[in-house]
């Protein structure tokens, strides 16, 4: 095997992984979690490879599966955007890998070796998509990443199966338009692998066509819902606030995200510049949806008192952030978008992880289990506030880049809204974020001030590193800014932008 | 109105995929009965796998099997128009599978909803969680 | 080129030395003296690194490290000129010997977390260097927010019903005004001119809008509220309820004069002084201050407890500052950056005063210190010679910065604001003076005070004492600082 | 198994009305297990329309899968909740 | 509720007869759907593969990718259902009214399904290796093969099913399934060529055209090892709550 089998085996080793736990993992607990770490490690180390060798040649690698030419067979293409979000999302799942082996136990009451089973499928179908040149394979991996999350939330604390169910009935409506919208583009062109469909799609006739416009707008429709695009949010929140804390760590940063990415994959690299911001002629409006989606999603986060739920609102307010950065139509918002991409997932993953460890630890979820934390939690704690500053956009954290090139977005195309709901969203969070800090630094103030101190209570070294190393990330990222822009994002700009 | 009716006429198919996806996308909406809705999301990706069937529909073509297929190499000339389009049926092969795995894990979760909360009208389960 | 006497990077190094000195106190943390001795071997690090930096800035010459480009085109980098080298030298300065303060006040009343004390301040240090070395508008953003969240800590660190509020409101002034306005006013700038560097010149093509360029402009004074400017100043004496070396550090150094600088650098880099005076923006700014000057005073004359009063006083001093940028004038702008110097060593030496008297005898009120300058004489003579640096009264620095101010109102020909200052000086003397007095002359049975009564710890006595004598120092010998000011605005 | 039009399409229009009958029907039906066997008919006739469409690996696979096993999927399912339905 | 629904299916169906406005004609050989990729398929699938069914052929070859997921996906649904459902501590004591006693009710039942079930699994057989050349293929003939399995726990019951086939061998068969599908594209990229290239099968002494005829088979052998077991698992699940004691 040479390093152009790579893309595959990001892909592969988690699948094969997936088969091998549900035979083998049975026996043993360990073991499942051993072939997870050694599965996660591997898809990991072959979508850095890819990376490096994307950045290397600055050509995107072309895969043929079953060795047949693109448009007749399957093919995977990585360039410089899947690259990141494919290092990005087997990033992410070994971390999270690495993290769950306490809380699943104490969750997750049998059958371990089916929920790290459903685990490898997750990984696989994201990986999948990221990776795929191929319209309808992705939708194939978009169930396959669908049907495993709604086990996996349906496996969660409490009663998550009615939020399950409308999951599973708004996700069947998401996939099942972007099918539609696919079999429209089918029906004009003939052709399902996406460089194909953007060659047609580019000339005139088809731009002009009302069929290939309604297509458009079936599969935006429909990769909204997965992602829980305002107003199309609903099911989200309480399906991943009953979610499982590795669930939740795993999901909440990665399904979003990769739903952006597709979206930005379709937007330019099925469709084109000239027609996503030409022919469709609503990109502003889309912007103001965006900014309605961050207030709202902001506002709803201030209003909860459980710790989950506040970050899941977050996240829809953040992906207003994402789809508003993608539509406004110009080179800084798309860069923004991208780079918020991966900053979004990081501070993501590193306040669910802290969050996850609380819960672990105190047994609440609401905002009174953060009292006291930072003498209790330290180093908890302090992954908590990196986190938080970086959603709040405090620099040297990537939070506060990605804002940077959104808000410049705004401001070069005039968008004030997007701008003012940016800005507006960053003060909620601000405040969101210090009301816990606050608890959590001054505990209980209401009974006697200085009372006996809570002993040092801190989760187990599986749990820490993780969660360390994602924030220790957060900073990295946000001081390596100019060379992931340079080197990453300003690749993924499409031309004619 | 006379342009109308062979465009109607023309279309039936897909008029026809169209009045079911949209009694189905109503069902999965509307039905109270979580039991009804996962009927309606059957029937709502059957009306998709409609739509694409009917688009590989050829007129005076026959089943995308070759007819002298038992050589080494089909050596006879094969006409592309007289075999209807395969890719469609591939795509729908696949899409259909994915329907009945939906199916199953979302009657695995209306079965667990029925024991948590004794029922599947979602009125009454909304009213339950809220107790 | 002339050969450098000191290494490229020494500005980095110079913020760095503080922050690397973090991990060395949080593990001394079950032996004080040493935990004490890695923030005393960092403070004079940081200082020489400063300090040996200072010859050739005075030498005419300004020097730039790049560290890393963080966005394509704007780079984190450190620019060493006059003006900022004149901050740096008070900061750090003054860092070692609220230091020396801080060791006193801490153990005398025996506080806790010290560790996480003296953590924070050596971030908040690196911080506030940072500013004073900003090379660009970016570069500084990313040091005040860092100073606002490292001093939060310090803000809060009873950890008590007080704390919280005030420290909530610390954090909701600071964060909101610096999301709020700031950083949109920074990307506008940006995405106008494409230049976030500061140049004497200013950034801004001359025909930008004039109506744009007044909004920019108070997004940017109000947006770095750290300068107090009313109606955004109230957060200052919320933030009293802070230990006092923390105050002391808050008022003189770190946090109000960031703000201050932060101004002045936005109102002399990205403007340019010539911008300004030719758009008559000055006179609003001018206009902004000088309320500020005058209202901060009147409401600390009616202020009981000595620290609330210091810190009217400081916002009232602040808006000095600006004022004095204000006035667009090389006189005024001078001074200004004089004043930040003299107010620096004055004020600190008053907190140190406030500080020392509470250690000794757990008084807060003005009312209750009649006769106190019997008892602590040494403290109470510092007092003295702290508010008379304040007012503007030889023998102190004070008296210097003020005359320049006053100099450059005259050259700008804005004679309201020489009232103003004179107003103001009334005030600052009314509201000082009396304290003096009551402490030194009044009757025995007035006095408040048993006979055991004695003066402070002697690590609370000697930084107060050194800082009066500065400024003291200051009104004989201000060239250095003088040198540096001119420079600040001519070299560039 | 030449496609002839003129007789096929009053056959197709005849099946696709009993399709979205059905499908009205088991949407409409109040006892649950009713509508799961009105889906299996929905299915099979499904299938035939496909057939007629010559997709003939689809219309098998709808025929074990949608008629067979979905069906009895359904009324698996229906059979272990109550059988009545508001709506 | 109901209105918003019917505003929202509204809306939906004025956007697709929208869409209609622009469609190829119906049926029309040389619509673009039907003219640029689907000739290759008819032209050249029996020439590069040797499989006259040209579905089974870009099913399992073209775009095996998909296949592999499909299975997958069915394989996914399995395990989701089975963690979902069985054996977990329940609340309430089951909602379903006791069944009469089965045993010597039904002889007609059971002998009409001793007849048929041998009679389906072999035609599922049938269909499986008859995949190159007629309808069918492995998807087709695991469902077959499930449902022959269904027939046998519904006339007699679910308890004397699955003591021949228990659910610990059903699992095994379902991810065995997929391995044999992933296996044999692992397989190939381990000879050397892509992943599912089964043209590198011709290391065993097949003519490359003949390595994908055989790999296509190897493949649909692995969807109906899965599909069957999935099948028989999803009803076994469903149909006894979980608990795996009594079927319909």
């Amino acid at each position: 095997m040479t390093a152009a089998q790579f893309p595959i085996l990001i892909l592969i080793i988690p699948l094969l992984a997936a088969f091998a736990i549900s035979l083998f993992g049975g026996r043993r607990d360990k073991l499942a979690y051993g072939l997870l770490l050694a599965a996660m490690s591997g898809s990991f180390y072959a979508a850095l490879q890819t990376l490096l060798l994307v950045l290397e040649t600055n050509i995107p690698i072309h895969y043929r599966l079953g060795g047949w030419a693109p448009p007749y067979g399957i093919e995977l293409v990585i360039d410089h955007l899947n690259a990141m979000v494919l290092c990005l999302v087997s990033g992410c799942a070994l971390l999270t890998a690495i993290y769950s082996l306490p809380t699943v136990r104490a969750e997750i009451p049998d059958r371990i070796h089916h929920y790290y089973t459903l685990y490898c499928l997750l990984v696989t179908g994201l990986a999948g998509m990221v990776a795929t040149g191929d319209a309808f394979n992705l939708y194939v991996l978009l169930e396959i990443s669908a049907l495993s999350s709604y086990a996996m939330l349906a496996r969660g604390r409490g009663n998550a199966y009615y939020a399950t169910f409308k999951y599973i009935i708004m996700g069947t409506i998401g996939a099942c338009f972007y099918l539609l919208g696919v079999g429209y583009l089918y029906i004009k062109t003939g052709t399902l692998n996406m460089a194909d469909l953007f060659r047609l799609l580019a000339e005139e006739e088809m731009q002009q066509s009302i069929t290939i416009r309604i297509g458009f707008i079936l599969i935006m429709i429909g990769i909204w819902i997965k992602m829980a695009f305002f107003p199309l949010h609903g099911w989200l929140p309480n399906a991943y606030t009953r979610a499982s804390t590795t669930t939740s760590c795993l999901i909440a940063p990665l399904m979003t995200k990769v739903s952006v990415y597709i979206m930005l994959r379709l937007m330019f690299s099925v469709f084109s510049v000239e027609f996503v911001y030409g022919v469709i002629p609503w990109h502003e409006q889309i912007v103001w949806l965006a900014s309605l989606a961050i207030v709202a999603g902001s506002i709803s986060a201030l209003a909860q008192r459980n710790l989950k739920k506040m970050l899941t609102y977050i996240i829809v307010a953040e992906v207003g952030y994402m789809v508003g950065g993608a539509w406004l139509a110009n080179e800084s918002g798309l860069a923004g978008t991208v780079y918020h991409i991966l900053s979004d997932a990081l501070m993501t993953l590193a306040l669910f992880m802290a969050v996850g460890a609380i819960i672990h630890k105190t047994g609440k979820s609401s905002f009174a289990a953060m009292e006291g934390i930072f003498r209790k939690m330290p180093v908890t704690s302090a992954v908590f506030v990196l986190g938080g500053f970086a959603i709040i956009g405090i620099p040297p954290t990537c939070g506060f880049f990605s804002k940077w090139y959104l808000i410049r977005g705004g401001i070069e195309t005039g968008q004030w809204l997007f701008v003012g709901a940016l800005l507006f969203s960053s003060l909620i969070n601000a405040i969101i974020f210090f009301r816990l800090i606050e608890r959590a630094y001054f505990g209980d103030l209401s009974g006697h001030g200085h009372g006996p101190l809570p002993e040092r209570d801190e989760a187990p070294a599986v749990m820490l590193v993780p969660m360390v190393v994602t924030a220790a990330a957060l900073v990295i990222i946000g001081l390596y800014t100019s060379e992931i822009i340079g080197r990453i994002v300003l690749w993924t700009i499409p031309a004619g932008l | 109105m006379a342009d109308f009716l062979p465009y109607i006429v023309a279309k039936y198919n897909y008029w026809a995929a169209l009045v079911l996806l949209l009694i189905g996308l109503y069902g999965m909406i509307a039905k109270n009965n979580l039991l009804k809705k996962v009927i309606a999301m059957s029937i709502f990706q059957s009306a998709i796998i409609l739509f694409y069937v009917s688009m590989g529909d050829k007129k005076g073509s026959t089943i995308p099997i070759l007819l002298h297929g038992h050589g080494e190499h089909g050596a006879l000339a094969i006409d592309p128009s007289q075999y209807a389009n395969p890719l469609p049926h591939v795509l729908m092969l696949t899409a259909i599978v994915v329907g009945v795995s939906t199916l199953g894990v979302a009657l695995a979760v209306l079965q667990k909803i029925h024991r948590v909360h004794g029922t599947i009208e979602e009125d009454e389960i909304l009213e339950s969680i809220e107790e | 080129m002339e050969q450098l006497p000191f290494l490229p990077a020494t500005p980095a190094l110079a913020i760095l030395v503080s922050l690397l000195a973090v991990p060395c106190i949080y593990l001394s943390d079950q032996r004080p003296n040493l935990r004490e001795g890695w923030t005393f071997a960092a403070a004079f690090a940081k200082f020489f690194l400063i300090l040996s930096m200072a010859e050739w800035i005075l030498a005419g010459n300004t020097h730039t490290y790049e560290l890393c480009r963080i966005l394509p085109g704007v780079s984190l980098s450190f620019t060493v000129d006059g003006f900022g080298m004149l901050f740096a030298l008070v900061a750090s300065s003054l860092w070692i010997v609220t230091t020396i303060y801080s060791i006193g006040y801490m153990r005398g009343l025996n506080e806790h977390a010290q560790t996480r004390f003296f953590i924070c301040f050596a971030v908040a240090l690196s911080a506030t260097i940072g500013v004073a070395f900003a090379g660009n508008l970016l570069t500084l953003y990313i040091f005040y927010e860092i100073l606002s969240l490292s001093t939060y800590p310090l803000v809060t660190h009873h950890q008590d019903e007080e704390a919280r509020s005030g420290g909530r409101k610390y954090l909701t002034y600071l964060l909101s005004t610096s999301i709020g306005l700031a950083l949109p006013a920074m990307l506008i700038t940006y995405t106008l001119t494409g230049s976030l560097e500061f140049t004497s010149m200013g950034v801004f093509p001359a025909d930008t809008a004039k109506p744009l360029l007044t909004i920019l402009l108070l997004m940017f004074m109000f947006g770095f509220a750290k300068a107090g400017l009313m109606p955004l100043h109230s957060w200052l004496p919320g933030a009293m309820v802070a230990p006092t070396p923390v105050s002391a550090l808050l008022h003189a150094v770190a946090v109000v004069k960031v703000g201050v600088f932060s101004i002045v650098r936005v109102l002399t880099g990205i403007f340019g002084i010539d911008l300004l005076a030719a758009t008559s923006l000055n006179t609003l700014i001018c206009v902004i201050a000088a309320f500020s000057v005058l209202v901060s005073s009147l409401i600390a004359l009616s202020q009981d407890n000595l620290k609330r009063r210091l810190a009217f006083s400081t916002i009232g001093q602040l808006s000095y500052i600006i004022l004095g940028a204000g006035l667009a004038s090389r006189l005024g702008v001078q001074g200004s950056m004089l004043h930040i110097a003299m107010h620096a060593f004055g004020k600190i030496t008053l907190f140190f005063c406030a500080g020392a008297i509470f250690v000794a005898t757990g008084k807060k009120y003005i009312s209750e210190m009649v006769g106190i300058g019997r008892r602590m004489p040494v403290t109470m003579f510092a007092f003295f010679v702290g508010s008379l640096s304040v007012i503007g009264l030889p023998p102190a620095g004070g008296l210097i910065s003020k005359w320049f101010l006053v100099l450059g109102a005259m050259e700008a020909e804005m004679f309201w604001v020489l009232m103003v200052y004179l107003a103001s000086s009334f005030l600052n003397a009314a509201y000082f003076l009396p304290i003096v007095y009551r402490a030194f002359f009044c009757s025995e049975e007035e006095a408040q005070f048993e006979r055991k009564v004695a003066e402070a710890p002697l690590w609370c006595v000697v930084p107060l004492v050194l800082t009066a004598a500065v400024s003291v120092l200051f009104f004989f010998h201000p060239q250095p600082f003088f040198d540096l000011a001119v420079m600040a605005v001519q070299g560039r | 198994m030449n496609w002839d039009a003129s007789l096929l399409w009053q056959f197709d229009v005849l099946i696709i009305t009993m399709v979205i009958l059905c499908a009205v029907a088991a949407l409409t039906v109040r006892d649950l297990v009713s509508c799961a066997i009105i889906g299996g008919a929905y299915s099979f006739l499904m299938c035939l329309l496909w057939t007629e469409m010559l997709a003939v690996d689809v219309a098998f696979t709808e025929a074990a899968v949608g008629a067979g096993v979905s069906t009895v999927l359904l009324l698996g399912t229906a059979l272990h909740i109550k059988r009545k339905s508001k709506d | 509720m109901k209105k918003i629904a019917l505003l929202i299916t509204l809306a939906v169906g004025a956007l697709l007869i929208l869409a209609a406005e622009d469609f190829p004609r119906w049926g029309d050989a040389h619509a673009p759907a039907n003219d640029y990729l689907s000739p290759y398929y008819i032209e050249k699938s029996l020439e590069e593969t040797a499989v006259p069914n040209i579905v089974t052929a870009v099913l399992a070859d073209y775009r095996g990718y998909d296949t592999m997921f499909e299975t997958t996906v069915i394989f996914c649904a399995g395990i989701t259902v089975l963690t979902l459902l069985r054996r977990t501590q329940r609340k309430a004591p089951k909602a379903v009214r006791p069944r009469p006693a089965r045993q010597g009710a039904d002889v007609i039942l059971q002998s009409a399904s001793r007849l048929l079930v041998p009679v389906m699994q072999i035609f599922a057989l049938y269909v499986l290796a008859l995949g190159h050349h007629s309808p069918g293929g492995g998807f087709q003939a695991g469902v077959i093969l499930g449902a022959s399995f269904i027939l046998l726990a519904l006339s007699y019951d679910l308890k004397t099913m699955l003591a021949r086939l228990s659910e610990n061998t059903l699992l095994r068969l379902s991810a065995l399934g997929v391995i044999i599908y992933a296996g044999i594209g692992a397989l190939c990229l381990l000879l050397g060529d892509n992943f599912l290239a089964y043209a590198a099968l011709k290391v065993f002494g097949f003519s490359e055209v003949m390595a994908h005829s055989h790999g296509i088979l190897g493949v649909e052998l692995g969807v109906a090892v899965t599909v069957m077991a999935i099948m028989f698992s999803l009803y076994v699940d469903l149909a006894s709550g979980g608990d795996l004691d009594e079927g319909l």
